[in-house]
């Protein structure tokens, strides 16, 4: 049994479970669910301490050199005249997903533990919260275009659902607004996709394949197809291969967000349940940056290559767009989400540097951010399931009354305005750095990029702090008065024991990063060598 | 010793842990014990290394990419003797605070971030390498931050902070930004590798627009910006104008805390950046850097000279000193610039502390007879020295070294500076006399308000009687807590610690020691006059001031004894033309700078702040109404779309006909046409 | 010989004449009338052609079938027209209109 | 000018004359009288066109069938009905109709160019028909030739049409008898 | 008659040898017969053994299409065999369309004894067993007919049948009227049709257009009339597979049609014409000479037209067959793409794709006669809260609604996939600018479509029902809900393994 297609089918396992136990067991679902995270957990963690590195192992455009591979053939259809519709099972690893997985596998636990505050029809609440689950790890493993399209349409539904009947007030626009946004995005990447499949010929069995692997060499195009190399065919008067970049570009950067491509992104999490924003917030939008690692720039280097200016301006316009936002929102929930699309604006930015640096801080923001976006969104649901009110206004000298709560917000603040000693810091520090570098190493990116994304930092820093002596500090008043004060207790230990692993990781990351950067390094090595062919 | 530094390092970070999860008194030992051996293990590295060449030691942190990097201590003059510093500074803070903060019922949580502090502000002096260096550079002024908000139900203390934190944050995305140039340039953190004897940073050169590196080569602006950056960090950390208003703020934290990180060893992290980083500097920038010091302290000071409150007036005097040091640093006086850094660093530690005993009594009287009064204000105070007289002597001292009155160590410090000030602006062009002239002008303004402070809160009558004719106050020096640190501190302040030979800054082993050779010939007759000159003058202004503050008032209460009166009278008279002619637009200047500080300079970053929030207003409309409605719009065209095809379902069969066969008439129409 | 030019245009004629009968008469029934002048239309073509195919003789067949299906489908509508007539009480298909957006 | 030019054109006349008039005819009934006389003149027309089975056909379905079905019709659908549609029609020219008259008017236009474009007479197959003398000339009559047709080459649609038949006549009837009172 | 003996042993050895290819029809003939005795022997009460007659017979029938598959391989030409001098012409995707519609011919049959509403119906269901099998027996000619006198006749057949459902319910004033609608409609466009083929078959002299003169005729003759008359003929058969400007019957008839009618109108028939559009095209797109109408334009304006408005106008909907009608048209656009292609790939993924929509559409309008079985909702905001009462349903109503419109994992998603892919295939070698507006737009139309299928589970999970209706007698709701659960269970396996369709088709 290949580890990979365990972690991925065991949630489902665990949601059948749950569809067939009675509704009168109704309280053991939440246990259930639980249990199928950790495992999930535990067998992440095993493929990380299994996970082998070394330039032999870097993955990225070499099949052979990715881990804990299985490729099964799933559909075979014969299409007449142009040949067999070859579509596998292939999931493989390598070091840009193994961390993620990891970290996905832990937001996953504490989302479990958030959503034990639900109270009503849980069974499908957990059901669907387990397809997500599925869903999501399937996108980071699977190497077949076909299956990370499966996987990445799977995870739209549960979520709409998620949103939708589980959320907050105007739950049913945030909930359809996401998923017409996302789809969106996805239906035309079907588009690419289809072109892509017809483009490429497997060498091996000389069918057209859906593997994303031969997607990224070029000698695979044959040459009078769309998307072909050699002679460059246009669609709509547009060279093909940037059509395909944009469509495909655009479908991810809806799930990062990227500016302008964001607005779903404060609606759906203002409204979703706490646990749906952690998952949200977590892993779903670092869905959205794997794939313009994994797909964007594997499938279309030289378009990465010749776009990664405009990507890296996006990127910058997201920094301090989204700070700016966060700064003018009275809605707490609100201001959070508008942060990380300011502090995933790092990301696109480093992804755009194609410096080591700037990729391999791009991924650990991706990582650093999953845990402490999560610990945001938890934090601001332990106040809201206690008050159901988010209004920074309405909050006054929370610190009196729940001093331990404070504390980990400060933590959780001061880590994701990047305070050095958390994750955050070195992702940004090294973000900078690679784009900084890339200015005079392969001039892609100018340097006032880094001037400009480094202000980022100040504004987060002005938003969050603000929000903490407006909120937590001074003397106590608030909208509520007495019954809120009874009713904001202190964290309890359930919450507790959401908070401490990830403020733990934060922590751990931001002093050893090689936890993270040990195992990445090949690949982003091999990535950045990949594209460097395509500079000139 | 290397690894002696590394525990003197961690100690105080053990303590922090152990604090996390203890309460009470016990904190207090903690973090003190710790502090102490610290202490005692920096006198020994001390005491091996000094002098003794630099000790570096590094292993790999992590690998990104293909670059390695670094983590390491780098041992050479300098940090062995911040090392020292920090520790002897922190260690009398830490018994002074255990009384002081005795009976706050957050004891505990204060502790933890001393302790805190100081882990970050020890690990910040032996780093080797930039990345490092950052981090604890922030952690410093996170931990400062979190002692001001100490008391963080006093709105003032919270807005103190958060506004510290944000201007330290302005300068450290200055720093950032020179980092990320330098490494860009050089691709290396490493302090010894970019600053070292012979580093690459000594290598690199500009030409032809370009600033080459060995490495690599980028336009020669970025080395400005570079530069400007860390102008901005130093600006930030070390209270310079522009970026000094924080620190008068900061007061609102409690005195020991001022003490520790606002007087003697954060403030002063600027000052030993630019140490560290010295090699970056051309003499463009050092010039900038020397006018920048020069102004700040001199503004400063006039600012210091019209303050009510204690620990504001000492705040700026710590801001005027800084920029004394600042300036020092850019006119090439690098030894001396770090000689005055350590000297301020005691006695102004010694003064806070003594303003800490001051206002504690204060608060005493205040408590015992709920008088309407502000214990930091000085106008309430007066006649302490025989209720008080160790703090009083402490003061003394502490003031003659600021003061720099000779047989104090800040004789020796400050007469070195502005003695190479002067030596600097020959080798200039005349215009750059106005540097030294504004230090001497500010060492004097600095002697009036020192004498004022001590005056009016040592000398005279205790004021609080004019509020309430009866208190009942036991004010007193207080306990051994209390003492101890003022004495050692004292002591630290005078001459042989540093030098034996009183008069003669040359002669300081701590000079010496950092005593670049090239350094401009003496010429001995600045030696000779500035500080005869500088002292006697000094010495005249204090009386002018003990003139001012003391006698005036003694003269009132008998008005109408005549010889007496008379005489005082006149004397009177004398001090009122003194008065007009010197004093007043002196005061005048200095409130008129004071308006200017709070008005402009911090109306300045409070417009920043505003069009900040106005920015983020519009990008929250745009957010809301240009993206979100070009979404609406969309939707609306789908759904006028979908209103016309549905126009013609009206449900009357013959209507459908007709139009089906209108449209296939079109089409044959359109057929035939084309 | 009548050129079969002739045919086409009388057919043609019909045709129309048949369509616009359907278009403007607010009685199904006159519709339907209508309907049966454009087939016949259609069925005159056919049989005006069928003369030259002989052999196979498809035209003519086709006429046939064609009638038969008319006659077929008139019933069918006829009997749909009643079942309107009891619900609606009318057979102006402008009236029956209870079905729309 | 044969006589049966004359014929074709008497009778195409009074067929498009009486169609036209039951476009435009007022009352109801007596426009269906009136689609009798178009129907017998079409039927000439098929029989100047050799084909006087179909025309037979035409006479005794149509007239036979469909237009007793009709009135039948009418009779179910009650007086009042037949008051309705007999009280003053508006006429042709009123505005309602104009959008029809105008979409018809414009079929016209272009069926007419169109079969002018076209001389059918000298289409490929028509001349190849008449060279192998593959035409029905007015001796040899088609009824046998109908009649072995039907069993041969059509004999599919002649069973499906059976079929069809009989759908029409069950649904027919279902549609149109009277629920039971149950 | 004497000019016709010479050819009448070939006719009759013809007849003979043609037989064992029309194996089911005759089978249906019979079937027909049989229901349509058992109809009058037992009178009204003779519902439910009509029904199990039916049934009975179909799975035959279906048997005997499967046993064609073998019959045909075993020919060497080419899989592809002419029937009734050449009347009809049986091949490999003909027998695929059969399958499909005995297939659901068979659920539908199923379904229609469920519906509570028609199960009311007073004058019994038996005579609505009867013509549904007449009207297969049409379908089948229709799917082979390669002659414009079958055409004609099919077409007729299945319209009259459709006809005689939609206004079945006598006593429903709504099934009348679109009764109405539809025959008047229909007729006309018939009418139409036929005087297109009667200007054919005056152009060429023949009624075939596989053999015979009728595509060299047309190629000869003037292109003016050629095109007029290609579009009138045309017209009759997008009335069958109402695509715009023949789509405005749609929504009136198929919501004021009984919903299981709805249900077979808005599949079957449209299947069936998808194969008659294939027979017809196939002659003239294949003839290199042939340049008088360029269909893969036509097509292709109409498909995208259709998409649009289909897709567009159901946004506004809020009666739930309204909105399938609606989306139905839309996807006829969609199955046009297909068909632009010419290619066989493009008829195989044309046959997976309807497959799937035919299951899908009929699994939807079940699950929407069900919800009105028991809750009486006729629209959305009836549905307010049904799908939290009725869990089951509600899952698979959603699981259907993704099928239609194409998510993964659902077997509409793989039918979207591999129309698109055959399109592009066909793009790849003429860059043809109208085959990707047609897919874009396909992409476009598709967000659209979730803009209103989205609306069904909103309606059912997310609104709050804010009048508590009670549990309605839930008699006959729990055979649909098992038939429709089995229906979604299927698209969701055809959404993971698509092959074992595409192996069957």
């Amino acid at each position: 049994m290949n580890l990979l297609t365990l972690l991925i089918f065991i949630p489902l396992l665990f949601g059948l479970l749950i569809v067939v136990l009675p509704s009168s067991l109704r309280n053991s679902y939440k246990y259930i669910t639980l249990l199928a995270a950790i495992v999930q957990l535990g067998i992440s963690l095993l493929l990380y301490s299994q996970f082998k590195t070394g330039a032999a192992n870097a993955g990225i455009n070499h099949e052979n050199q990715f881990q804990f591979v299985q490729k099964l053939p799933w559909i075979q259809l014969d299409l007449g005249t142009m040949g067999k519709m070859q579509i596998d099972y292939f999931v493989g690893i390598d070091g840009i997903s193994i961390t993620l997985l990891v970290m996905s596998a832990l937001v996953m636990v504490v989302a479990a533990i958030a959503s034990w505050e639900i109270t009503k029809n849980l069974k499908g609440y957990f059901v669907l919260f387990l397809i997500l689950d599925m869903a999501v790890f399937g996108v980071f493993c699977s190497l077949d275009f076909f299956l990370f399209y499966l996987f990445y349409e799977l995870m739209l539904l549960p979520l709409y659902f998620l949103i939708g009947m589980w959320g907050g007030a105007r739950r049913e626009y945030a909930a359809i607004k996401f998923f017409l946004y996302t789809l969106f995005g996805s239906v035309f990447m079907l588009l690419v996709m289809v072109g892509l499949y017809l483009s490429v010929k497997d060498p091996a069995t000389g069918s057209h394949t859906f593997n994303i692997i031969q997607m990224m060499n070029p000698a695979n195009y044959d040459a009078n197809s769309i998307f072909s190399t050699v002679n460059h065919q246009t669609l709509f008067g547009f060279p093909a291969r940037t059509v395909g970049f944009v469509v495909l570009f655009i479908a991810f950067a809806i799930k990062v967000p990227v500016v302008p491509l964001h607005t779903w992104l404060p609606d759906a999490h203002v409204e979703a349940p706490t646990a749906v924003s952690i998952i949200l917030a977590g892993v779903l939008l670092k869905i959205g940056s794997y794939g313009i690692i994994r797909i964007c720039m594997g499938i279309f280097p030289d378009v990465a290559v010749s776009g990664s200016f405009a990507l890296g301006l996006l990127g910058v316009i997201s920094i301090l767009y989204g700070a700016l936002n966060a700064l003018a929102q009275r809605d707490l929930k609100r201001m959070i989400a508008y942060s990380s699309v300011s502090h995933m604006g790092f990301v696109l930015l480093g992804i755009a540097s194609l410096t080591t640096e700037g990729i391999s801080g791009a991924v650990m923001q991706m990582v650093s951010h999953g845990f402490l976006s999560s610990m945001l969104f938890f934090l601001v649901g332990v106040i809201y399931t206690r008050v159901h009110d988010r209004d920074i206004y309405n909050f006054r000298g929370l610190g009196t009354l729940m001093p331990q709560f404070t504390v980990f917000v400060m933590i959780a603040f001061f880590a994701s305005l990047g305070l050095p000693g958390f994750s955050a810091f070195i992702a940004e520090a090294f973000t900078l750095a690679g784009t900084f570098k890339s200015g005079s190493i392969n001039g892609l990116l100018p340097h006032w990029m880094a001037a400009c994304a480094a202000l980022g930092i100040l504004l987060s820093a002005c938003y969050f702090l603000w929000t903490l002596q407006r909120m937590f500090f001074g003397t106590e008043r608030l909208k509520g008065g007495e019954e809120w004060k009874h009713a904001l207790k202190d964290i309890n230990w359930r919450e507790k024991s959401a908070l401490v692993p990830l403020a733990l990781m934060a922590l751990l990351l931001g002093i050893m990063p090689s936890l993270v950067f040990g195992k990445i390094n090949d690949s982003v090595i091999a990535l950045v060598d990949f594209t460097k062919q395509y500079i000139r | 010793m290397a690894y002696h530094a590394l525990a003197a390092v961690l100690l105080p970070l053990l303590a922090f842990v152990i604090n996390c999860f203890i309460k009470g008194k016990a904190t207090g030992w903690v973090s003190t014990i710790a502090i102490l051996l610290s202490a005692v293990i920096s006198i020994i590295v001390f005491s091996h290394t000094f002098n003794g060449g630099a000790i570096h030691l590094s292993r790999v942190w992590f690998t990104i990419g293909d670059t390695q990097l670094y983590a390491g201590l780098l041992l050479n003059n300098l940090s062995i003797l911040m090392l020292l510093l920090v520790n002897l500074i922190a260690l009398p803070v830490h018994i002074f605070s255990m009384a002081y903060m005795g009976h706050d019922q957050r004891y505990g949580r204060y502790f933890t971030c001393l302790s805190l502090f100081c882990f970050s502000m020890l690990a910040l002096v032996v780093v080797d390498n930039m990345v490092l260096f950052y981090t604890f550079w922030e952690l410093v002024g996170f931990s400062s931050y979190l002692l001001i908000g100490f008391w963080y139900k006093k709105e003032k203390a919270i807005q103190a902070n958060k506004k510290a934190f944000i201007m330290n944050r302005i300068g450290d995305v200055g720093l950032l930004i020179a980092i990320l140039v330098i490494y860009a340039q050089f691709h290396t953190f490493d302090l010894v590798k970019l600053f070292g004897q012979g580093g690459l940073v000594s290598q690199s050169f500009f030409k032809d627009g370009l600033w080459i590196a060995p490495g690599a080569s980028i336009p020669a602006i970025w080395q400005y910006i570079a530069c400007g950056g860390i102008f901005l960090a130093v600006c930030a950390k070390s209270a310079q104008f522009p970026l000094h208003t924080w620190l008068p703020d900061a007061m609102e934290g409690p005195t020991s805390v001022s003490a520790l990180i606002h007087a003697a060893t954060m403030v002063a992290a600027g000052i030993f950046l630019l140490g560290r980083v010295y090699p970056m500097f051309n003499t463009a920038e050092l010039d900038a850097l020397a006018f920048i010091g020069c102004f700040t302290a001199f503004m400063a000071a006039t600012i210091a000279l019209t303050q009510n409150d204690l620990k504001r007036i000492l705040a700026f005097s710590t801001i005027s000193q800084l920029g004394f040091m600042v300036m020092a640093m850019g006119i090439n006086a690098y030894a001396s610039s770090l000689f005055h850094l350590v000297t301020h660093a005691f006695f102004k530690c010694l003064l806070f502390l003594v303003a800490g005993v001051v206002i504690h009594e204060m608060q005493h009287v205040k408590d015992e007879n709920q008088l309407d009064i502000d214990p930091q204000n000085i106008l309430y105070m007066g006649g302490l020295r025989k209720r008080m007289p160790l703090t009083f002597i402490a003061a003394i001292i502490g003031g003659a070294a600021l003061v720099g009155l000779p047989l104090t160590s800040g004789y020796l410090s400050k007469d070195g500076i502005l003695i190479q000030a002067f030596e600097w602006s020959d080798t200039k062009s005349i215009g750059y006399k106005i540097v030294p002239i504004m230090m001497l002008i500010t060492s004097w303004l600095t002697a009036f308000y020192v004498a004022r402070l001590i005056f009016k809160v040592f000398f005279g009558k205790l004021r609080v009687l004019d509020v309430k004719p009866v208190v009942i106050c036991h004010i007193s020096d207080g306990g051994w807590q209390y003492r101890v640190p003022l004495i050692l501190l004292s002591l630290c302040c005078l001459f042989p610690v540093f030098s034996l030979d009183p008069l003669l800054y040359e002669q300081s082993w701590l000079f010496k020691a950092f005593t670049t050779a090239d350094h401009l010939e003496r010429m001995n007759i600045y030696h000779t006059i500035i500080p005869a000159g500088l002292n006697i003058l000094s010495i005249a202004v204090i009386y002018l001031a003990y003139a001012i503050y003391i006698q005036e008032r003694k003269m009132l209460p008998f008005a109408q004894n005549n010889w007496a009166f008379d005489f005082s009278y006149n004397q009177w008279y004398f001090n009122k033309a003194y008065n007009t002619i010197f004093v007043k637009p002196v005061l005048a200047l200095g409130s008129g700078l004071f308006w200017f500080d709070r008005k402009v300079v911090d109306g300045f970053i409070r417009l920043l702040q505003n069009i900040l929030l106005w920015l983020s207003k519009v990008a929250d409309v745009m957010d809301r109404y240009v993206i979100d409605g070009f979404l609406h719009l969309l939707t609306a065209i789908v759904q006028y779309i979908g209103n016309f095809v549905r126009s013609f379902q009206t449900g009357r069969v013959q209507y459908y006909l007709l139009s089906m066969l209108a449209v296939i008439v079109a089409w044959f129409i359109f057929k035939t046409l084309i | 010989m009548i050129s079969l030019t002739h045919y086409l245009v009388v057919s043609a004629i019909l045709f129309c004449i048949g369509l616009y009968v359907v278009l403007v008469k607010r009685n199904a029934i006159q519709i339907l009338i209508g309907i049966e002048m454009m087939l016949n239309a259609a069925i005159l073509n056919l049989v005006a052609f069928g003369q030259f195919d002989r052999h196979n003789n498809g035209g003519q067949m086709f006429a046939l079938f064609a009638i038969v299906l008319a006659a077929a489908t008139t019933a069918v509508a006829l009997a749909i027209v009643l079942n309107v007539y009891r619900r609606y009480k009318t057979i102006d298909p402008d009236k029956v209109d209870q079905l729309k957006d | 000018m044969s006589a049966a030019n004359i014929l074709f054109y008497i009778m195409s006349f009074i067929a498009l004359a009486s169609a036209s008039y039951v476009a435009v005819s007022k009352n109801l009934v007596r426009s269906v009288f009136v689609f009798f006389v178009t129907l017998f003149a079409l039927a000439g027309l098929y029989v100047l066109a050799m084909a006087d089975f179909i025309a037979v056909t035409q006479i005794v379905v149509y007239v036979g069938g469909i237009l007793v079905l009709i009135l039948f019709a009418f009779m179910l659908s009650g007086r009042e009905t037949l008051d309705v549609l007999q009280s003053p029609q508006r006429s042709i020219w009123k505005i309602k109709n104009l959008p029809a008259l105008l979409i018809v008017a414009l079929l016209f236009i272009v069926l007419f160019n169109v079969i002018l474009k076209t001389d059918a007479d000298h289409l490929g197959w028509v001349s190849d028909s008449i060279k192998t003398k593959n035409y029905i000339s007015n001796s040899g009559d088609m009824t046998a030739n109908i009649g072995v047709n039907l069993m041969t080459r059509y004999l599919l649609p002649f069973e499906i049409i059976s079929i069809l038949l009989m759908m029409a006549l069950v649904g027919a009837a279902h549609l149109s008898r009277k629920e039971r009172a149950e | 008659m004497n000019d016709l003996l010479a050819s009448l042993p070939g006719q009759l050895t013809n007849t003979i040898g043609s037989l064992p290819y029309f194996n089911p029809e005759i089978y249906l003939a019979v079937l027909f017969l049989l229901v349509l005795i058992t109809d009058l022997i037992f009178g009204r009460d003779s519902a439910w053994i009509c029904r199990i007659i039916a049934i009975g017979g179909l799975l035959i029938i279906l048997f005997k299409d499967l046993q064609q598959i073998g019959l045909l391989q075993t020919r060497a030409d080419a899989g592809s065999v002419f029937l009734f001098s050449n009347m009809l012409r049986l091949y490999r995707t003909a027998i695929s369309f059969k399958l499909i519609i005995d297939f659901f011919a068979i659920v539908l049959i199923i379904y229609f004894g469920l519906d509570t509403r028609l199960r009311k119906h007073p004058k019994g269901l038996s005579d609505l067993y009867t013509i549904v099998i007449a009207s297969i027996l049409g379908l089948h000619i229709m799917v082979m007919a390669v002659d414009l006198l079958s055409v004609y006749i099919a077409i007729e057949m299945v319209s009259l049948a459709s006809y005689l459902l939609a206004a079945y319910r006598s006593e429903n004033g709504f099934s009348a009227e679109s009764g109405l609608k539809y025959v008047l409609f229909g007729a006309v466009s018939s009418a139409v049709m036929l005087y297109g083929i009667s200007l054919l078959y005056g152009l060429t002299g023949s009624l075939n257009y596989f053999d015979g003169n009728l595509v060299p005729g047309l190629i000869a003759a003037n292109p003016a009339i050629v095109t007029v008359a290609i579009i009138l003929v045309l017209v009759g058969i997008g009335f069958k597979l109402s695509f715009i400007p023949m789509h405005f019957w749609v929504p009136d008839v198929y919501q004021g049609a009984p919903t299981p009618v709805t249900a077979y109108l808005s599949t079957l028939p449209k299947v069936a014409a998808f194969a008659l559009l294939i027979n017809f095209l196939t002659p003239f797109v294949f003839n290199l000479k042939w340049v008088a109408f360029d269909f893969r334009l036509f097509l292709s304006v109409i498909g995208v037209i259709t998409m649009i408005a289909g897709n567009f106008a159901a946004v506004w909907q809020k009666n739930i067959k309204r909105i399938l009608a609606y989306s139905s048209i839309g996807h006829t656009g969609f199955a046009l793409m297909a068909v632009a292609t010419f290619t066989g790939q493009g008829i195989s993924a044309l046959t997976f794709y309807l497959a799937v929509y035919v299951f899908a559409n009929i699994g939807a309008l079940m699950l929407a006669s069900y919800f009105t079985n028991v809750g009486g909702a006729e629209d959305l905001d009836g549905y307010k809260g049904l799908g939290i009462k009725y869990p089951l349903a509600g899952v698979s109503f959603v699981i259907i609604l993704i099928s239609l419109t194409g998510l993964p994992v659902s077997a509409g998603f793989n039918g979207k996939l591999l129309v698109f892919s055959s399109v592009y295939a066909v793009y790849e070698q003429n860059h043809n600018l109208w085959l990707l507006l047609l897919m874009v737009t396909g992409a476009l139309t598709t967000v659209v479509s979730l803009f209103y299928y989205i609306k069904i589970p909103l309606y059912l999970f997310l609104k709050k029902q804010d009048i508590e209706i009670g549990p309605t007698a839930v008699e006959s709701g729990n055979g649909l809900l098992i038939v429709s659960v089995i229906l979604a269970a299927i698209v969701l396996l055809l959404g993971v393994f698509p092959t074992y369709l595409v192996g069957i088709l």
